[in-house]
C-alpha cells in the first residue's frame, strides 16, 4: 500500500460497532425527571412560601457539593454533570416538610449522595434507593420533625391541615372521612414539599413514563399493590382500615410510585421481576400503615423490596438459544 | 490406646478443674449475686412499694419455707414499726410468666402497694402493666385475703386497653400472692418481730 | 523471625487489631456498643478471658492432645466465661444486665478461640499472656471507639453525661442495630485507608 | 396455633436474629459472598439450630435446673452443640452423603456462630415452652437464612461495583448489612 | 444518526434503507494499485506467490503452499508487495497487493474449468467462486462437519443503510434465478428458502422458490432470527445456523454465482452503498481491492482528522484505521462519519436503566452481563448470563444511556474466552 493521497495522512477514529447511538443520555433523563417534579414542587412552593424554596435549594445545592467533593476526595472524575446528585437532592427535599430545619437537609443529603451511592462506586451502583436510604435513616432518628401535623402546625389554610396518614393512625377511620379523592389529588392536605400535589405527581409520572425513563410497570404495579391491599383490609374491617382512596393519595405513595420505586438502579429490569416488585412495594406500603408502628409505609417498603431486587432478577425469560 | 486414655484423662482432669474452680466461685460470690438481683430486679418494685419507709427492705429480709420453696420477704419499716412485708406472687401473662411484689400491712391485711418485677409482655401495650402507674395503684387498698379479678370477670380492676390477658394475669399473680399470704401470715407475724 | 514482648502486645493495638484488622469477634462488638461504659465493660471482660485461656492454653500445651484440643479450648474458655459471668452478677449487676446474653456468649467469640488455637497452642505462657493481653485490649479499644461514636452522636452523651447541652436533637440511629453495622463499616473503611498509607 | 404463627413472624422478621440482636454476624459476612454458599449455610444452621434448641431445652429442663446447676449453663450448652455439630457431621458423611456434601463445610463454622448458642440462651432466658423453643429455633435460624440470601444477592452486585478502595469487602458489607437492618424496621410493630 | 424519539416507551423502530433514497449509481475507474485480503495469516516461509507475478482479471491466486485458500485478481497486473496485515482482535490477514496494467486481460481457467451452468459441479464452485462478490459461503457445503441440508438466500440487507441486495434483486434477477439452479446442481440440495422485504416480495417471487417476507425494521433480517421467526428453528446459543444445517448466502452472492457460470468470467466488481457524512447516500460499484481512499477521491469527499471511515453498516460494520483499506467481497457499504457525529463512548458504570434488556432481541439480561464483562468475570457470564446468546445485533450498545461499549465488551470477551477454550484444548 504506497499510496499516498492525502486521506492517509489523516488519523481516525477507530472505535467498535454499533456507531450510531439514539443520544440518550443520562444527564437528559434526570432533566426530565427534574422537569417531570416541577408541578409538585411548584404547588408546594405555592402553599409553603420561602421556607420550601429554601429547603428544595438547599437539598439540591448541598447535594451536589457532597457528590463533588466525595468524588474530589477519593481522587475520581467529577460526575455532578450527569445530574443525578440533583435529582437526589431535589427529590430528598420533596419529602421533607417545609419546616426542616437546615442541619436536617445537610445531613440528610449526606447520607443519601454519600453514604447512600457513592460509596458503591456512584451512579447504577447503589443497592438502595439513596433518598430512601436518607428519609428513612433520618425519619427513625428525628420522628417529631417528620411529623407534619406538629412541623407545619403555624401554617393557616383555607383546607383542613392534616396529614392524613398520621390522623388514620392515631384516629382511625372517622377521622379522615372529610377526605376526598379531589381535595387529595390537589394537594389540600398536609405533607412533604413536593410530596401531596397528587395531581402534579400523576401528571409528571405519566409524562416519565410516555418519555420512557421509568418504567411503568414498576410505577402501575406499585399503585396496583397498594389499591389491593387496602381493599381487601377494608374489606375486612372497614372499621378500621381506611378504603384505597386514602391509601392512595395521601402520604408518600404517588411520589413513590413515579419518582422513588422507580429509581434505576436499585429496581429489578425483567418484565415479572418487576410487576412483583412494584406489587410487593404496594402490599408492604399498606400493609406498615394498617399494622406496623410507622404512619407511611412507603419508604420501608421500597427499602425492604430493594433488597429482594438482585433476587427478583433472577427470574429471567430464557435467552434465544438457551437450552432448557 | 494410650492416646485415648490420655485423651479422656485430659478432659477428665480438665472438666473437674473447671467445674472445681466454678463451684469455689459460685460459692463465693452466691450471696453477693443474690442480693444484687434482688437491688436490679426487685429493688425498684420493693421500694416503690414501700414508700416512705426508714429501712433498707432488701437488707432486712427473711425467708420463709413455703413447701418446696423458700419464699422472700422484704420488711418495711413505717413510723418505727416493722408491721410491713412485701413479696412475690407469680402470675400468667401474655408472654410467658410475670413477677409480682405485693406489699401488705400485717395489722389490718390490706394492700399497700403492687408492682411488676419481670414480665415479657408486649411493648407499649402489655408492658403498661409495670411503667403506668394507674393501673397498680388501683390495688391499693383492696383486702389480701380475698381473691382478685379484672372488671370483665366481675372484680374490681380496670383492665389496661387492649390488653386484658396482661391484666388478667396480673390480677392471677396478686391472687396467687394473697393466698401466700394467707398460708404463711402466722410465720410472717412471727419473723417479723425480730426487726422490732 | 521471632517477635519481641513489646512486639508482641503491640500488634494486638495495630497490626492484628481485632475486629479491624482480624475481621472476627463482630456480634460483640456490633451488639454492645450502644455506649461507651458498655464497650469498656464488654472489652475488660474478654481481656480477662483472653489472658485466662490463652495462659493455661499455653501451660497445657503439651499435655492437650491434638485431636482434642478444640474441645479442650472450649472447656477452658467456658471455664472463665462462667467466671466472668459470676464476677460480673456479684460486683457489676447493671452492667451484666445491660450486656445480658453477650457474656455467656464470649465463648463462641472467634477472637477468644482463634488467639487460643493460632497463638497459645503454640507459644509459651509469658508469651501468650502478653498476647492475650494485648489482643485484648485491642478488642476493648475498638469496642470503646465504637461506643464512644455512637454514644456521643447517638445519644448526645459521653459515659452517660451530655456533651452537646440540651438543645442537641440525637442521631437515634447512630444507636440504633442498623447504624451499628454502618459505623462499623465506615471505622473499618478509615482503618483501611490509614493501614495503606 | 396462632400464638407460635405470630411468634415465628417475630423471630424471623421484627427480632431477626442477625438484624436486630447482632448474632451470628462472623458466618454473615463470611458466607455472603456467593449465593450458593449463603443458601447452604442457611440450610446448615436452620439444621442445627432446630436440633441445638431442643436438646439444650431439654438438658437445661431435665439436668441442670433439677440439680442447680443453672451456673454451668454456659459451658454445658457450649459442648452440646460441639459434640453435636461433631455428631451430625460423621452422621451425614456416613448416611446421606449427598447432604453432606451440601452442607458439611459449613458444619464446622457452625459451632462459633453465636447465633446458634445465642437463640439456645434466648430460649432458656426467655422460659419458653418445648414447642416454643422448637418454634423459635426454627425461625430465628429461617430468619438468619432469609437475611443471609437477601444479603448474598445485594452482595453478589456489589462485588461488581466500583467501590473505593478503602470500602472495599468487608466495609461496604457492613454498611449494606446496616441498609439490611434498616430495611427490617419496616416489620418493627408487627408481631 | 436517528435520535431516540419523544415517545421513549416504544422501542426504537429502525427501519432498513430502501433503494428508492439511494439514486445516485457510480462506477469507479480501476486504481492505479489496488488490495487483495486473504483470511490466511501471513507467513512468508509459506509464501506461494511471488512478488512481480503477472496476474490476469479473474485469475485465481493460491497465496500458500499446503493450504487451498485462495484470492481472485480483480485486475490485470503485477504484484507489487505481500505484507501482513492486522485486523481486529489483532487477527493476521494477508494483503496482496496488485500494480494494475495498462491492458486487461481476462484469465480463462474457470471457463475452461466450468462449462456450462448445467455442469456445474461442487468443486468448481468451491475451487473458483469462493472470492465472489457477496462472499459465498462455498466452502460450507463440503464440509462434513456441517451437513447442510437447507439454503436460505437472503434478498433483505442485513444491517442498517445497506442496499446492495436490493440492487441485485432491482436490476439482476435472472442472474439470481441461474444462481438459484446451479447451487441446486451443485449442492444436489432441494430445500431452498428465499427471503425478502415486503417491498422486493412480488420481484422475488418470480424465481418461482417459496418466498418469505422479513419485518422491515432491523435487527430481523439477521440470521439468527430469521431462523428463528421464519424457519421456525432456534439455533443453540454459541452455534450458527450452519451448525444446524442451515446455509445463509446472499442474493448478491447468488447473482455472483449465476453470472460466473453465465459468462464463464469471476465477477470482480463489488456493488455497496457509500454514506457520506450529511448522510446522503450513494449506490457505487468499483473493484474488489480498490482503496477506500480512491473512492473518497472518485466522490469529491474530503475528510478530517478524528473522522471515521466505517467498512460495513453502522451496527455491524467495523471502522479502520487507514484510508487505504481495500473494498472487500463483503464490504456492503462503506460509511464517512464526520468527528462530531461520532457517539461519545463513556467509561459511566451501567446506570441499570434496563433499555438493552428491552431492546434485546435474544432476551439476554444485558445489564448484569455487562456487569460481570466490565469485571472480566467472562466464564460466569457465559454460564448465568447468556453471553452466548448474544446475536451481535449491536443494539444494547444502541440504546445505553451510559454509552458503554456493551457491543465491544460482548466480542472481545467471547474471543478471549475462544482464546483460553483453545488454549486449554491444545494444553489438555
Amino acid at each position: 500500500m504506497v499510496d499516498n493521497n492525502m486521506v492517509d495522512t489523516n488519523k481516525f477514529i477507530v472505535s467498535h460497532a454499533p456507531f450510531w447511538h439514539d443520544g440518550s443520555k443520562i444527564s437528559t433523563r434526570n432533566y426530565n425527571i427534574a422537569l417531570a417534579a416541577l408541578p409538585a414542587i411548584l404547588l408546594g412552593i405555592i402553599f409553603y412560601g420561602m421556607p420550601a424554596v429554601g429547603v428544595i435549594s438547599l437539598s439540591i445545592s448541598s447535594a451536589i457539593i457532597w457528590e463533588f467533593v466525595f468524588r474530589r476526595v477519593t481522587k475520581r472524575s467529577n460526575t455532578i454533570g450527569d445530574g443525578s446528585a440533583a435529582i437526589i437532592g431535589m427529590l430528598f427535599g420533596m419529602l421533607l416538610p417545609a419546616t426542616a430545619p437546615w442541619w436536617l437537609v445537610i445531613l440528610g443529603t449526606f447520607v443519601a449522595v454519600v453514604i447512600g451511592k457513592q460509596i458503591y462506586g456512584g451512579i447504577g451502583a447503589n443497592p438502595f434507593n439513596p433518598v430512601v436510604v436518607a428519609i428513612a435513616i433520618l425519619m427513625i432518628s428525628w420522628k417529631d420533625l417528620f411529623d407534619f401535623n406538629e412541623a407545619l402546625m403555624n401554617y393557616d389554610f383555607d383546607f383542613a391541615m392534616v396529614y392524613p396518614l398520621a390522623a388514620l393512625k392515631h384516629f382511625g377511620v372517622s377521622a379522615v372521612d372529610s377526605f376526598n379523592a379531589g381535595d387529595l389529588l390537589m394537594g389540600k392536605q398536609s405533607g412533604g414539599i413536593g410530596s401531596t400535589f397528587g395531581l402534579g405527581l400523576i401528571a409528571g409520572g405519566i409524562y416519565l413514563i410516555i418519555r420512557g425513563i421509568i418504567r411503568w410497570e414498576i410505577a402501575l404495579s406499585f399503585l396496583a399493590g397498594v389499591f389491593i391491599t387496602a381493599l381487601i383490609f377494608n374489606m375486612t374491617d372497614s372499621a378500621r382500615y381506611a378504603g384505597p382512596v386514602i391509601h392512595l393519595f395521601a402520604g408518600y405513595t404517588l411520589i413513590g410510585a413515579f419518582f422513588l420505586a422507580t429509581e434505576d438502579s436499585s429496581s429489578p429490569v425483567n418484565f415479572i421481576p418487576m410487576l412483583i416488585y412494584g406489587v410487593g412495594a404496594g402490599f408492604l406500603t399498606v400493609l406498615i400503615r394498617n399494622i406496623g408502628v410507622y404512619v407511611d409505609g412507603v419508604i420501608f417498603a421500597i427499602l425492604i423490596m430493594n433488597l429482594t431486587s438482585p433476587l427478583l432478577d433472577k427470574i429471567k425469560p430464557k435467552a434465544i438459544g438457551k437450552a432448557a | 490406646m494410650r492416646e485415648i486414655i490420655k485423651m479422656i484423662v485430659v478432659l477428665t482432669v480438665l472438666s473437674s478443674f473447671s467445674g472445681g474452680l466454678l463451684a469455689a466461685i459460685r460459692g463465693g460470690t452466691m450471696e453477693k449475686i443474690e442480693y444484687q438481683q434482688l437491688v436490679f430486679v426487685k429493688g425498684p418494685a420493693i421500694r416503690n412499694i414501700l414508700e416512705g419507709c426508714s429501712n433498707d427492705p432488701i437488707v432486712d429480709r427473711f425467708k420463709i419455707k413455703d413447701g418446696d420453696i423458700e419464699r422472700s420477704f422484704f420488711v418495711g419499716i413505717f413510723d418505727g414499726k416493722a408491721n410491713t412485708v412485701a413479696f412475690e406472687g407469680v402470675g400468667k401473662g401474655f408472654g410467658g410468666d410475670m413477677g409480682l411484689m405485693v406489699g401488705v400491712n400485717i395489722d389490718d391485711d390490706k394492700i399497700i402497694g403492687m408492682g411488676v418485677t419481670t414480665h415479657s409482655e408486649t411493648p407499649g401495650i402489655g408492658s403498661k402493666a409495670q411503667t403506668d402507674p394507674k393501673f397498680p395503684n388501683q390495688f391499693k387498698g383492696l383486702a389480701a385475703i380475698e381473691p382478685c379479678k379484672v372488671k370483665p370477670d366481675g372484680g374490681e380492676i380496670d383492665a389496661i386497653s387492649g390488653a386484658t390477658v396482661t391484666s388478667r394475669g396480673v390480677c392471677v399473680g396478686v391472687t396467687d400472692a394473697t393466698e401466700i399470704y394467707k398460708r404463711l401470715k402466722p410465720q410472717i407475724a412471727e419473723k417479723i418481730q425480730e426487726f422490732k | 523471625m521471632a517477635k519481641t514482648i513489646t512486639q508482641e502486645f503491640t500488634k494486638g493495638l495495630w497490626d492484628e487489631i481485632p475486629p479491624f484488622r482480624l475481621v472476627l469477634g463482630l456480634c460483640p462488638v456490633l451488639a454492645v456498643t450502644k455506649s461507651v461504659e458498655n464497650g469498656l465493660g464488654m472489652g475488660v471482660a474478654v481481656v480477662f478471658v483472653l489472658v485466662c485461656s490463652n495462659m493455661l492454653v499455653s501451660l497445657l500445651r503439651n499435655i492437650i492432645p491434638s485431636k482434642v484440643r478444640i474441645a479442650c479450648f472450649i472447656v477452658i474458655i467456658a471455664t472463665f466465661v462462667i467466671v466472668v459471668e459470676l464476677l460480673m452478677q456479684a460486683y457489676a449487676y447493671p452492667l451484666f444486665l445491660k450486656l445480658g446474653i453477650f457474656i455467656p456468649l464470649i465463648v463462641v467469640n472467634c477472637v477468644v478461640l482463634g488467639r487460643a488455637e493460632a497463638f497459645a497452642y503454640k507459644n509459651g505462657p509469658v508469651r501468650s499472656i502478653v498476647d492475650g493481653f494485648g489482643i485484648g485490649i485491642g478488642f476493648t479499644i475498638s469496642l470503646t471507639a465504637l461506643g464512644a461514636l455512637r454514644e456521643v452522636f447517638g445519644s448526645g452523651t459521653f459515659f452517660g453525661m451530655s456533651v452537646f447541652g440540651p438543645s442537641f436533637q440525637p442521631f437515634t440511629f447512630m444507636v440504633e442495630a442498623p447504624g451499628a453495622f454502618v459505623c462499623l463499616g465506615l471505622m473499618l473503611s478509615l482503618m483501611n485507608l490509614a493501614g495503606n498509607k | 396455633m396462632g400464638d407460635y404463627v405470630l411468634l415465628a413472624i417475630s423471630c424471623i422478621l421484627v427480632n431477626n436474629i442477625l438484624l436486630a440482636q447482632y448474632l451470628g454476624c462472623c458466618p454473615f459476612m463470611g458466607t455472603s459472598k456467593k449465593m450458593e454458599t449463603a443458601i447452604g449455610m442457611g440450610m446448615a444452621v436452620i439444621f442445627v439450630l432446630v436440633m441445638a434448641g431442643a436438646i439444650t431445652w431439654l438438658i437445661d429442663a431435665y439436668i441442670l435446673k433439677p440439680v442447680k446447676l443453672e451456673y454451668l449453663r454456659t459451658i454445658a450448652f457450649i459442648i452440646v452443640i460441639a459434640s453435636l455439630v461433631q455428631f451430625v457431621e460423621m452422621f451425614l458423611r456416613k448416611s446421606i452423603p449427598a447432604l453432606y456434601k451440601g452442607l458439611g463445610i459449613f458444619l464446622p463454622l457452625i459451632t462459633t456462630n453465636c447465633a446458634v448458642m445465642g437463640v439456645c440462651l434466648i430460649n432458656i432466658n426467655e422460659e419458653y415452652t418445648f414447642i416454643q423453643s422448637l418454634v423459635t429455633s426454627f425461625s430465628y435460624a429461617t430468619g438468619f437464612g432469609l437475611a443471609l440470601v437477601l444479603f448474598a444477592g445485594v452482595r453478589e452486585r456489589i462485588l461488581l461495583a466500583r467501590v473505593p478502595k478503602p470500602l472495599e469487602d468487608t466495609a461496604i458489607g457492613l454498611v449494606t448489612a446496616g441498609m439490611l437492618a434498616l430495611a427490617f424496621f419496616a416489620f418493627k410493630g408487627m408481631a | 444518526m436517528i435520535k431516540r424519539s419523544f415517545i421513549g416507551l416504544s422501542k426504537p423502530r429502525l427501519e432498513y434503507g430502501s433503494l428508492e433514497d439511494t439514486p445516485s449509481f457510480k462506477q469507479i475507474p480501476t486504481s492505479k494499485e489496488i488490495t487483495l485480503l486473504s483470511n490466511s495469516p501471513f507467513d512468508k516461509k509459506k509464501l506461494l506467490l511471488k512478488k512481480k507475478a503477472v496476474v490476469k482479471t479473474g485469475q485465481k491466486l493460491l497465496v500458500y503452499k499446503e493450504s487451498d485458500e485462495y484470492v481472485v485478481s480483480s485486475v490485470t497486473g503485477k504484484v507489487s508487495s505481500i505484507s501482513s496485515y492486522i485486523g481486529d482482535f489483532g487477527r493476521s490477514y494477508t494483503a496482496i497487493a496488485i500494480e494494475v496494467a495498462d491492458d486487461e486481460e481476462i484469465d480463462d481457467e474457470f471457463k475452461s474449468a466450468a462449462g456450462g451452468s448445467k455442469d456445474a459441479t461442487l468443486e468448481t464452485v468451491k475451487n473458483f467462486l469462493a472470492f465472489a462478490p457477496g462472499n459465498p459461503p462455498v466452502k460450507l457445503f463440503s464440509d462434513k462437519n456441517k451437513s447442510i441440508n437447507t439454503i436460505v438466500v437472503c434478498c433483505a440487507d442485513s444491517d442498517l443503510l445497506i442496499s446492495t441486495n436490493q440492487h441485485v434483486v432491482k436490476s439482476d434477477i435472472d442472474a439470481i434465478k441461474n444462481g438459484i439452479s446451479i447451487l441446486k446442481t451443485a449442492t444436489k440440495i432441494n430445500n431452498i428458502i428465499m427471503v425478502a422485504s415486503q417491498s422486493q416480495m412480488l420481484k422475488v417471487s418470480a424465481i418461482g422458490e417459496k418466498v418469505n417476507q422479513v419485518n422491515d425494521t432491523y435487527p430481523s433480517a439477521l440470521p439468527h432470527l430469521i431462523m428463528k421467526n421464519i424457519l421456525g428453528k432456534v439455533v443453540p446459543a454459541g452455534k450458527n445456523p450452519e451448525d444446524i444445517g442451515v446455509c445463509f448466502i446472499s442474493a448478491e452472492a447468488v447473482a455472483s454465482i449465476g453470472n460466473a457460470f453465465n459468462s464463464g468470467q469471476i465477477p470482480v466488481t463489488k456493488i455497496f452503498t457509500l454514506v457520506k457524512k450529511d448522510g446522503s447516500k450513494s449506490l457505487v460499484s468499483a473493484r474488489i481491492g480498490t482503496p477506500a481512499s480512491d473512492i473518497f477521491k472518485a466522490l469529491n469527499i474530503t475528510l478530517n482528522e478524528n473522522d471515521r471511515i466505517i467498512f460495513g453498516g453502522p451496527m455491524t460494520g467495523s471502522s479502520v484505521y487507514s484510508g487505504d483499506h481495500p473494498v472487500q467481497t463483503d464490504t456492503d457499504a462503506i460509511i464517512v462519519q464526520d468527528r462530531d457525529d461520532i457517539p461519545v463512548i463513556s467509561d459511566y458504570p451501567c446506570t441499570n436503566c434496563g433499555d438493552c434488556v428491552r431492546v434485546c432481541p435474544a432476551n439476554i439480561q444485558v445489564d448484569m452481563l455487562v456487569r460481570l464483562l466490565e469485571g472480566g468475570h467472562y466464564e460466569e457470564a457465559a454460564d448465568q448470563y447468556d453471553l452466548y446468546s448474544c446475536i451481535e445485533c449491536g443494539l444494547c450498545s444502541y440504546v445505553c444511556v451510559s454509552g458503554m461499549p456493551i457491543f465491544q465488551y460482548i466480542r472481545s470477551a467471547k474471543y478471549e474466552l475462544g482464546r483460553a477454550n483453545t488454549a486449554e484444548a491444545t494444553n489438555g
